[in-house]
Order: structure tokens, then C-alpha cells, then sequence
């Protein structure tokens, strides 16, 4: 920087330590005597394309750090984290069933979704709402979105496996089907 | 135990090291060049002064009068050479703890001289200050989308169960067999052989099942008797005697 | 000023709007990857001279007033806390010694301390305790902080005024408890 003089080092100090723009009254009153607003315009050039500059907002002066650096300003931390048993299920509803209201999803998970579920998979940038349902009341309905189809490695929701692939697969959860069988279907083979 | 005890000094000592130091400044600026003799007289004297003045004294004042006392004694006395220290070697160490107090004091009135955070340089009043913004990124895969929608998909389909159509015998059918058959036997009869001929495995279960709920109705109208020699042992039939 | 370059820009901005000192590793978590170090280097000099200065203290680093503007910053409110003599003394023998116990503060003042003064300098955010010695009865020691070099503006405690001449006069030799007893408490201690 190009070396300032004492009473523009002076104003510069007194602005930067300050708790509220200042008028330049009051940075007189701290510094005396002397030209403040020619100091304040030399600096003002000084900070110029800097990292902090010095603005005027109508009769006060403050440092502020420059515009374009505001994003610097705040660091986002990623945390992965694992979705719920809850969220990865109604998301699951969703992506089989779409578009889908709040409470088809409960109606096919048999549970009620809390609050959060929803928020956490549209967070995440998975879901979205998706126009409403001309029914009474007019739901609003969910549906997918393409940062879902990118995160999980599909074409299309086409290449979602179908029930009967699932069933292949053994993800109909075969111990809860074991247990029905037990109960009710002793006398008789099922299906 | 420090504070207003020695009131002869209007600002209190910290302590007789203290009181100590500010004598040896008296005598000399260089600690190094202070005579410790001449320092340990001035001591005494001033302890025997508030005494006179009958100002109580602490008692480490008191201990330091005693060790000074003796260190004076060792070194106006002919040299013992089985003593160690030496009464030299005390009064040198005596003067190193001077120096190191002394120096310590000044250093604190240095540190408490420098430009100052807060009193002297300030910081800026109002920072915007930095924010960190947690970013949730969930992880799910594939796998456990499509589990999660088999679990679902088992947990609420409706299971649909087929009773398959199937011969059987009645026990009103058993019933009456058997008691259209046990006239005709005389002797005991094994319950099987009054089972329907050629029947299939699953009709000759039923009919066993119904034929000996049967043959208990009967046993019990009086119309027949049942015999058994155990457990698992074949069941027979007769007419009662 | 010379112009600053974007990510010396960025290392400016952060710093002025922390609202603590800043690391390093803290500075980077910021603007991301880059030269930090040599980013601090050159906005020191860019400052020096200036109103306001790029001060480092300790691993940390910091904006604040140049030193010799301080007689028109010097508020009406005393925000400095006044400290007793013993705590002066105290703090001074910590930041020389360090680290250092108690028994050896007292051998070296020669009296006790008195019930709050490390309280005061540990309050004060200067002072904190460092760990037990590996001697009988493991005694805690105690050892100045980062806010104690940023409130004395010490680069590091290298700087301490003139700690170089007393570790060479030996002044700065740790402290034998039983010789410094035997001179001056051995026939009874007072503790």
C-alpha cells in the first residue's frame, strides 16, 4: 500500500476499531484537527479493489469487507450422514409411486411420516413437490427429481427392479413372510 | 500472612524477600555488586525497629531475621570447612534470588507497559464475524432404496391365502360307518380297518382323524368299547360284550 | 495500495470480519486452497505503517490498531482490567518460567499466593494450567495461553522483554525448591 500520513492513519485506526459507521463529526472528535474528509476519500481509493473496503452509507463511513468475499465469509462443512429408516423408505414410496401425496406414502408404509422426513429427502435434493392432485382438498403431491436419478446411478426410474425382481432378489423380506406363514397358512400352502 | 503487618513502609511488603530486595536497591543499583553483610545489618535493623514500634510481625519475616542472623554469624566466623554450603555459597544464592525476583518485577512492569489488546491496539468493534454452514450430504445407495421398498412392499401387501379343495371325511360320516360296521365284527378290530378302501394319503388322514373322534362318540352312547395296551399301541374296536 | 491479488483478497476479508484470531489451518478453512502463509506475509508489509496492522501472535493471526494510535482510541470506560502487584509478578514469573507450579512462583516472590491471583489470571483468559509435573505429590503447573500473547501483541514468548539476556544471566534456571528453601524458609515453612 502506499504509505499514509499520520492523520489518515489516524482516521484509518479510528474506523476500524469503531463499533457503528461513523459520521466524520465523530471521527473528528477522536482525531482533531484536519482535513477527514479528504482522509476518508485517499482511503476509500486505498481499499479500493482490496479485501476490506472503506464505504460511505449516506453521512457515515465504515470499513466492510468487500462484496465478492462474502461467500468466503461463510465455510459450509459437509456431513454425511446416513438417512433414516424412514426417510429412505418414503423415498423409496416416492420413487415406485410417483407423484404421490403425503398420505398415500403413510397409507402404503402403514406408519404416519413425520415432519422431517420430507424436508430431509427435498434437502438432500432428491424430492420435490410436484403440482397437486385434483382431488378434495388438492394434496399436494411428490415426485423425484434428476439430482435423484444422478445420486443413485439410474437412467430413468424405468430401471427401478419391479416387484417381482424384488421378490428374485429375496427383498421382500422373507423372515416377516416366514412368520406370517407360521401363523396363519399352517393347514394349507400359501399362494 | 503478607500485607499491612510492617506498616513502616507505607506501601507494605510483598513478603520479606521482597522487603529484602528493596533494601539491596537502596545500597546498590547492580544487585550483583550489593554487600550481602551490609544487606542482612539493614534487615535486622528494620525488623528490630518494628519491633520497638511493637508492630507484629509475620512470622516468615521472623524466620528470614533467624536465617539471616545465622548466615551472619557464618560469615564473620572462621571458615568451617565441613559445613556445606558455604556461607559464600548461601550468600550467593541469596543474591541470585534477588536478582531472579528482581528481574521477574521488571519484566512484569515491561509485559504490563507493552501495547495492550484492548487498552492500547484494538481489534475491530462490530466483526461481521465468520459463520460455518453445515452442509447435510446424505448418503443412500442403490441397495438401500430398493430394500427399503421390498421391506415396504412386504410389510403392507395384502397376502392373499388359498385353502386348496381337498377329500375329507366328516366325523358325521365316520359316524356312521363305523356303526354300520362294528355289528359285523365280533372280535377286536384295529380302528384302521374301518377306513374307506383305496382313499388317498390325504383322505385316509382326514379319515382316521374323523374315524377315531368316532369311535369316542360311540364309546361314549355305549355302543362301542375301545381297547389300547399303551401309548402309540393300535387302537381297537368291539362291540360291547 | 498495491493491489492485492484474489486469494491474498480473501485471506484480507477473512481476517477482518473473524471475530477472533485466526490459524492457519482456520484461515484456510475459509478461502480454501492457496498459499495462506504467504498471503499473511505480504498483507503484513501491505499494513505495516499503515493505521492498521496484520499482527501475528502466537500460531494465530490478527488486524488491529497500530500501537502508536492508541491515544485516540483510548476509551473513557477502562476495559483493562487492573492487576495487584502479586499478579503482575505472578504472570510475569508464569510466561518466563513456564511451565511452572506454584511452590516454585512462591519460592521465587518468596511469599505465598494469595487465594485469587491465579484465579484473577486465569479469569483473565492469560493463565491455564498445564499438566502435572512427574515428582513426588504431582504438583499442576501452569503456562501462559494464546490470549496472553495476543493481549501483550507478543509474537511468540521469544519476544518476552529481554528473555534472551535473563536465560543467559541464568535467571531463567529452574528452580531448585530444595536449595531456594534452604536459603531463605528452612526453618519453617509457611505453608
Amino acid at each position: 500500500m502506499t504509505p499514509a500520513d499520520d492523520f489518515a492513519r489516524a482516521v484509518e485506526a479510528v474506523l476500524f476499531a469503531a463499533d457503528e459507521p461513523m459520521s466524520i463529526d465523530g471521527i473528528r472528535a477522536h482525531v482533531g484537527k484536519g482535513d477527514v474528509r479528504g482522509a476518508l476519500e485517499r482511503l476509500a481509493v486505498d481499499y479500493a479493489g482490496r479485501g476490506i473496503n472503506l464505504v460511505r452509507r449516506g453521512d457515515r463511513w465504515l470499513f466492510q469487507t468487500a462484496g465478492d468475499m462474502a461467500h468466503f465469509l461463510r465455510r459450509s462443512r459437509e456431513e454425511v450422514r446416513r438417512l433414516s429408516r424412514a426417510a429412505i423408505e418414503t423415498l423409496a414410496i416416492i420413487a415406485y409411486h410417483e407423484p404421490v401425496t403425503r398420505a398415500e406414502i403413510e397409507a402404503i408404509r402403514g406408519v404416519q411420516i413425520s415432519k422431517g422426513t420430507l424436508d430431509v429427502l427435498m434437502d438432500a435434493g432428491w424430492v420435490r413437490p410436484m403440482g397437486r392432485r385434483e382431488v378434495p382438498g388438492r394434496p399436494l403431491t411428490f415426485a423425484t427429481t434428476p439430482g435423484f436419478l444422478t445420486h443413485f446411478g439410474l437412467e430413468s426410474r424405468r430401471d427401478l427392479p419391479g416387484i417381482e425382481d424384488l421378490r428374485a432378489a429375496g427383498l421382500l423380506d422373507p423372515i416377516d413372510l416366514a412368520t406370517e406363514e407360521l401363523a396363519v397358512e399352517k393347514p394349507g400352502d400359501d399362494d | 500472612m503478607i500485607g499491612e503487618q510492617l506498616t513502616l513502609d507505607l506501601d507494605g511488603w510483598e513478603g520479606p524477600l521482597d522487603l529484602l530486595l528493596n533494601l539491596a536497591r537502596a545500597q546498590k543499583v547492580d544487585l550483583k555488586e550489593i554487600s550481602i553483610l551490609a544487606l542482612v545489618e539493614q534487615y535486622l535493623a528494620y525488623v528490630e525497629r518494628a519491633r520497638t514500634l511493637q508492630l507484629e510481625l509475620a512470622a516468615d519475616y521472623l524466620v528470614m531475621a533467624a536465617w539471616l542472623a545465622y548466615l551472619k554469624s557464618a560469615l564473620l566466623l572462621p571458615r568451617d570447612p565441613e559445613i556445606e554450603p558455604s556461607p559464600e555459597e548461601l550468600a550467593l544464592r541469596l543474591q541470585l534470588r534477588l536478582e531472579r525476583l528482581s528481574a521477574m518485577r521488571e519484566a512484569g512492569a515491561r509485559l504490563m507497559a507493552r501495547d495492550r489488546l484492548g487498552r492500547d491496539v484494538f481489534r475491530r468493534d462490530a466483526p461481521e464475524g465468520l459463520r460455518t454452514a453445515r452442509k447435510a450430504s446424505w448418503s443412500a445407495g442403490i441397495f438401500d432404496l430398493i430394500s427399503a421398498y421390498g421391506r415396504v412392499s412386504a410389510r403392507t401387501r395384502p397376502v392373499m391365502h388359498v385353502v386348496q379343495d381337498r377329500e375329507v371325511m366328516t366325523l358325521d360320516a365316520a359316524i356312521a360307518r363305523i356303526a354300520a360296521l362294528i355289528g359285523s365284527t365280533i372280535d377286536w378290530t384295529m380302528i384302521e380297518t374301518f377306513l374307506p378302501e383305496g382313499a388317498g394319503e390325504a383322505l385316509r388322514r382326514s379319515a382316521l382323524a374323523s374315524s377315531f373322534l368316532a369311535a369316542l362318540e360311540l364309546a361314549r352312547q355305549g355302543k362301542v368299547e375301545l381297547h389300547q395296551r399303551g401309548p402309540f399301541e393300535p387302537l381297537y374296536l368291539r362291540v360291547p360284550a
